[in-house]
């Protein structure tokens, strides 16, 4: 399933440079244009066009009832798009803040997750729920976090996460088609992120992972704004002397391995990057699964290199916390050393 | 412990079954006359009924064939009342004892059944024409309300409700319990069924306790009165008279569905029996409680309002023994359930294909396989 | 959109700063007329002076000194009043931009202004004395509402309240926005203090805006209208009036302390500024709602009604000094602000010792100490 | 930390043999004796003692001020809890099944986790809350449940789970006079248990694993109900020959590494057998940790037994979902085959 690159191939007439927030916004327009079941709801997306205006003028072109300024209760989003969902809608729900999707996440656990389980398949439960999530843009408390592992833990549940305007363009049009219940985590970071679009089709499935770097020494791996980090770490390592391959998850939940495992049984050494804590994260998961999976051709141990098991801290030490290509190097360097 | 009956209480029978409307019962007298003698008989029949259900089950689950049994026990004219008083098109959304509510909607008992027995987490397909639009069973308590107001803001966008006709308009009941009444979950449902006019009822079934805690540490004040502070009409009934259940229901839907917005009713009941099959009421209310609300027994009120009304011994012996007949079909139907399919494990986990659903299947077929001879 | 005033609404000054209260404010009038002069000039002071800090921080922010700022611009009525009316040993729960409250109570405005800085999530230590009981900021919406109730049972459980005894019986108030009166939890929070009879005041401070979301999507009702439900007195206030914000906030509270179990008020007022500095407000309302609100000022309408009562061009020059001073203060010890010791992420996830922070806080130094120079 | 099989040595007066639940009863009823500012709070818990019956007998003996029935509302209970810690008391609270926590997981995780560090230390939050978890009772959805990897994840909690009647007697008293937040994870089929109490002193800290069999062939490491799964397959492997070291977690977060290490040290081989599902879970986190810091002493990666990355099966599957002793055998057969 892996490609390397999409991006930097020659243009064709159907690519655009936009934005990563405004090609989400094309992917969510497209996917109203699409079928008039789809529907938008969140706090603030309507005139204001979200707090990052990622739904700019879709209220205005769709209407008051396909793109919804709901009462200010994120229990009461998700649970009434599963309401929704059972009315034959599929609803695309923004939750404001990474930190505020706790308040729905009995909706997302115990129903979400598991209502077409508990229907036995009887019908589906298509509801997208949008998170701008991850640090870096000096916020304050609950506006910078990363919450992956708690969805990625949950089974019923599919959890995605581009790092490109393509990807985003693309994975949340495949994510609102789908029949399951998405997760769909934005990495805030990259909104502002120019890249290429190519409206004309599609460069991978929803769930496949991307080797966006060739490389030969070490495997790095990440998701969300995270890849531009191991990019940067991967280039830096180069000057070193040291060939990474990078590869972006893009999909958390479930995990495409192949590339990975494939990329390991080559270079032998693989570092895991997350901006998330690292107790009992994704890292945890993928550092784990390669180990079992390619026990013999691992020279050293998976590395991960995490946020801190601390709570995000103030802005001001958020440098401190989130990994960057240096923390991504010694880690490099640690697993060269073995 | 109770909170005191408002005096705008809807009553239409009083506990020994005479014909004694309260004054906030008068709007619906003519709902009332307006039921010919067949629908009486059939409200009484589908109580009688189901109570015997009811007890079938808890025996079942007395006898090992069930993990637990909540029974309904006490509550039949509340929610036969409420589910008569729905129209065909109209849209139910249980909690996990109504079991009345579910069975008068086409459900087959046997798949609550299967659902206390362990066998399923689900039941039926609320969108088989033949299960009436009941959705399946919620056991955190509180959510479905929210599903239900999601369910109705997609009447109104899809105009499914409020056009003028009530042969069509759609509309929908959602049921919930004192106890749960105190969820973030209920008042969220609240706040976003007034917002966007949803033509929903929340049905709350007061039956005094949540299990062994009584309504008074929910709320010192009636519970139906929580409604007008999202400017939602709502009313108290009494949940053992099964005709006033029937006409404020029907009421409270019809305007609904003719886009008055959501209505709330409180219906005063009381659980009868224990909270499930593994509690012990005994550890927290007194008998003279118990015995103050059989008096007050849903069944007996309407057995002597039919009776008064010159209904025939043979009526009411046809209904012992359709009761009789419909529990033993549950039991014999029961005792011939099977075993269950592992995919039903595997097997919905999502709507689409997922490689790690898929390698775990594989991984189990060949594990078991590894057995010879199978596994112990 | 804004669903209208109740009848009932107390006001005592009219928007001109005449002294006009409606019916409703009657009963509150002795009240104000017990307040002396120099109280009323000091409610004019901490409105004038907050505002002046206000707009300093706004034009902190703009300067890259803050990461944000949620102005309190035309909510100081409401704010003076509710915190005057507090008494020494009474607790105040705020949500997030009652910058009024906490500086009256005796935080120190640069406390405030770290928190927006990105240097601490917290601020102030709120069991030091010095910070007058005032709780620490909470930025998910109305999680505090349970925290103050929770906090109000603790005062029933250890009779620190309703004992009689007025200048010590201990009450609360918490503080919350129209917006927020949607969450689950504020709906909880009511049902726990009803239940235990919390000395509770439920203090909404309606500002009809939620960042972009007008009022009328949380509720087509007035919000006050909640609490009946719940069996709590409440009552609507006009919140750009000072002397009726203390008055009503002043009786509850006593009220709630007396035992009378929890208290609600909603105070009708008006974000005149954005909602934080990252907000562009022209995007969702008019020019014209904002010039209506902005001719209901409270402080416009503080001003003449001191004015007509006799105070001296004097008073307000004196004022104005003391307000500049103020602002200016926080801007010179913003500006001096230092940076952030690590300490603060590692030191205090637990307050008992944890290996894994151990092990990390000394990774980071030795991976630090690993940069030859220092890093970059 | 590491002390082997503390309850079978001879028994002083001061040992009662009592039920799990029990031990927890009179563990909270030291603790409500020993301060009049711990409480107990949560749904049933007065005159009916919870619906398993752990605090049966409490609020006759210390009243209904120090044991409440509350309202029914899961996020008022935990969000009153930190309230009444603010307000200098320590209560407990009961979640009546792991799967009814999730409508408290905004206050457990963006307030009561966060609000020590929030405060920087100025107030200590000591709530501790109680989760029977996990499955073998046959019961229906939301009643079987194993949520400890959301709570592992969440810096600012302590995550602790008791798997014998003398852990549960001190871990729980432990636990309450604690300063921080402690999830108190109570494997609900080991409530009816029998084992001896020492109520003379405790055996361990509160964090620290301990070694419950001695063994040098495969280390088998789990929490809870679990740990007499994986006593029962080491009493299977000896029969065919294969010496298993048996170690119980107890504290899952942090996690006590130390006699894990030693032990994976000298067996070279692991297995984390967990009832939850395995994805980004504690059995990710352990295997993860544990392949890094012994690289080079293991023979085979370790190896997971875990319930399947499935929503929790209708009663009659449960035997299908839950790791028994034959499948944590298939993964020490397959370990050894390394
Ligand atoms: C969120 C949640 N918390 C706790 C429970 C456990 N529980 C099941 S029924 C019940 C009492 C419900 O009381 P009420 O709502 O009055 O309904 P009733 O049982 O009286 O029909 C409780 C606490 C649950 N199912 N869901
Ligand atoms: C649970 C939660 N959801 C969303 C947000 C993002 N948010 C911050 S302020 C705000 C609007 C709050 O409106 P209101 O309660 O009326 O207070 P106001 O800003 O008007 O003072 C929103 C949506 C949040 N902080 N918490
Ligand atoms: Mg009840
Ligand atoms: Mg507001």
């Amino acid at each position: 399933m892996s490609v390397v690159d999409q991006e930097t191939s020659a243009a064709p007439a159907s690519v655009v440079t936009m934005p990563f927030a405004k090609a989400i916004n094309a992917g969510l327009r497209a996917a109203l244009a699409a079928d008039d079941h789809v529907l938008l709801m969140g706090e603030d997306i309507g005139p204001l066009g979200g707090v990052f205006r990622v739904t700019e003028g879709l209220q205005a072109e769709f209407g008051a009832e396909r793109v919804l300024d709901t009462p200010l209760a994120e229990s009461g989003i998700v649970g009434t798009a599963i309401g929704l969902a059972m009315a034959g809608f599929r609803p695309v729900c923004e939750i404001q803040f990474d930190g505020f999707v706790f308040p729905a996440f009995d909706q997302i656990t115990s129903q979400l997750a598991k209502l077409t389980n508990r229907h036995e398949g009887a019908l589906p439960f298509p509801v997208v729920i949008r998170i701008p999530y991850g640090g870096h843009i000096g916020a304050v408390e609950h506006h910078q976090e990363s919450p992956e592992a708690y969805f990625a833990h949950t089974p019923g549940l599919r959890v995605v996460s581009p790092s490109t305007p393509n990807d985003a363009y693309w994975m949340i049009q495949d994510a609102i088609t789908s029949n399951d219940p998405i997760i769909f985590l934005e990495p805030k970071a990259k909104y502002w992120m120019k890249g290429e679009v190519d409206t004309s089709a599609r460069a991978l499935p929803l769930h496949a992972s991307r080797v966006v770097r060739r490389g030969t020494d070490v495997t790095l791996v990440g998701h969300g704004a995270m890849v531009t980090t191991l990019l940067q770490a991967a280039a830096l390592a180069e000057g070193e002397g040291t060939s990474c391959e990078v590869i972006d998850l893009r999909s958390i939940s479930p995990i495409d391995y192949g590339p990975i495992l494939d990329s390991v049984r080559r270079t032998g050494r693989m570092v895991y990057a997350q901006e998330a804590s690292g107790f009992t994260s994704v890292g945890s998961e993928v550092a784990a699964t390669v180990m079992e999976k390619a026990f013999f051709a691992l020279e050293a141990p998976v590395l991960r290199v995490s946020g801190f098991d601390t709570p995000f801290p103030p802005a001001k030490l958020e440098g401190l916390f989130l990994p960057d290509a240096d923390r991504i190097l010694e880690a490099v360097d640690r697993a060269l050393a073995y | 412990m109770t909170p005191p009956d408002d005096p705008a209480l809807v009553r239409v029978l009083a506990a020994d079954g005479t014909f004694a409307p309260t004054p906030g019962a008068e709007r619906y007298l003519p709902l009332i006359d307006a039921l010919a003698d067949s629908e009486l008989e059939t409200f009484y029949r589908d109580m009688v009924v189901v109570r015997a259900f009811d007890r079938q089950a808890t025996n079942l689950q007395r006898q090992g064939q069930l993990a637990l049994w909540p029974p309904s026990f006490g509550q039949e004219a509340a929610q036969v009342g409420s589910a008569r008083a729905a129209r065909p098109q109209d849209h139910l959304f249980p909690s996990y004892r109504e079991h009345v509510v579910c069975t008068i909607r086409g459900v087959d008992p046997i798949d609550i059944i299967r659902l206390m027995r362990g066998l399923t987490h689900g039941g039926w397909d609320p969108t088989d024409p033949k299960n009436g639009n009941t959705r399946i069973y919620t056991l955190v308590l509180g959510s479905q309300t929210l599903h239900a107001a999601g369910f109705g803001m997609g009447l109104v966008f899809d105009k499914r409700t409020a056009t003028g006709d009530p042969e069509k308009d759609e509309a929908l009941i959602v049921y919930y319990g004192d106890g749960s009444s105190s969820q973030g979950d209920v008042h969220e449902a609240m706040v976003f069924a007034a917002s966007y006019r949803a033509p929903q009822v929340f049905f709350l079934q007061n039956n005094h306790w949540a299990i062994s805690v009584p309504v008074s540490t929910q709320s010192r004040t009636p519970l139906f009165q929580r409604a007008a502070g999202y400017g939602m009409p709502s009313i108290q009934v009494d949940g053992n008279d099964v005709l006033a259940s029937y006409a404020v229901t029907k009421t409270a839907l019809d305007e609904a569905r003719a886009g008055g917005g959501p209505r709330a009713i409180e219906a005063l009941t009381y659980r009868m029996g224990a909270h499930t099959t593994s509690d012990d009421p005994t550890k927290y209310r007194t008998s003279d409680e118990e015995e103050s609300w059989a008096r007050r027994d849903p069944i007996a009120r309407m057995h002597a309002y039919l009776r008064a009304r010159g209904a025939s011994d043979e009526f009411f012996a046809g209904v012992e023994e359709d009761a009789a007949a419909y529990a033993d079909d549950v039991r014999i139907r029961t005792n011939a359930l099977g075993d269950l399919d592992r995919e039903v494990m595997f097997g919905h986990v999502y709507s689409e294909p997922h490689p790690l659903i898929d390698e775990q299947r594989r991984w189990l077929a060949d594990y078991e396989a590894s057995f010879e001879g199978g596994k112990a």
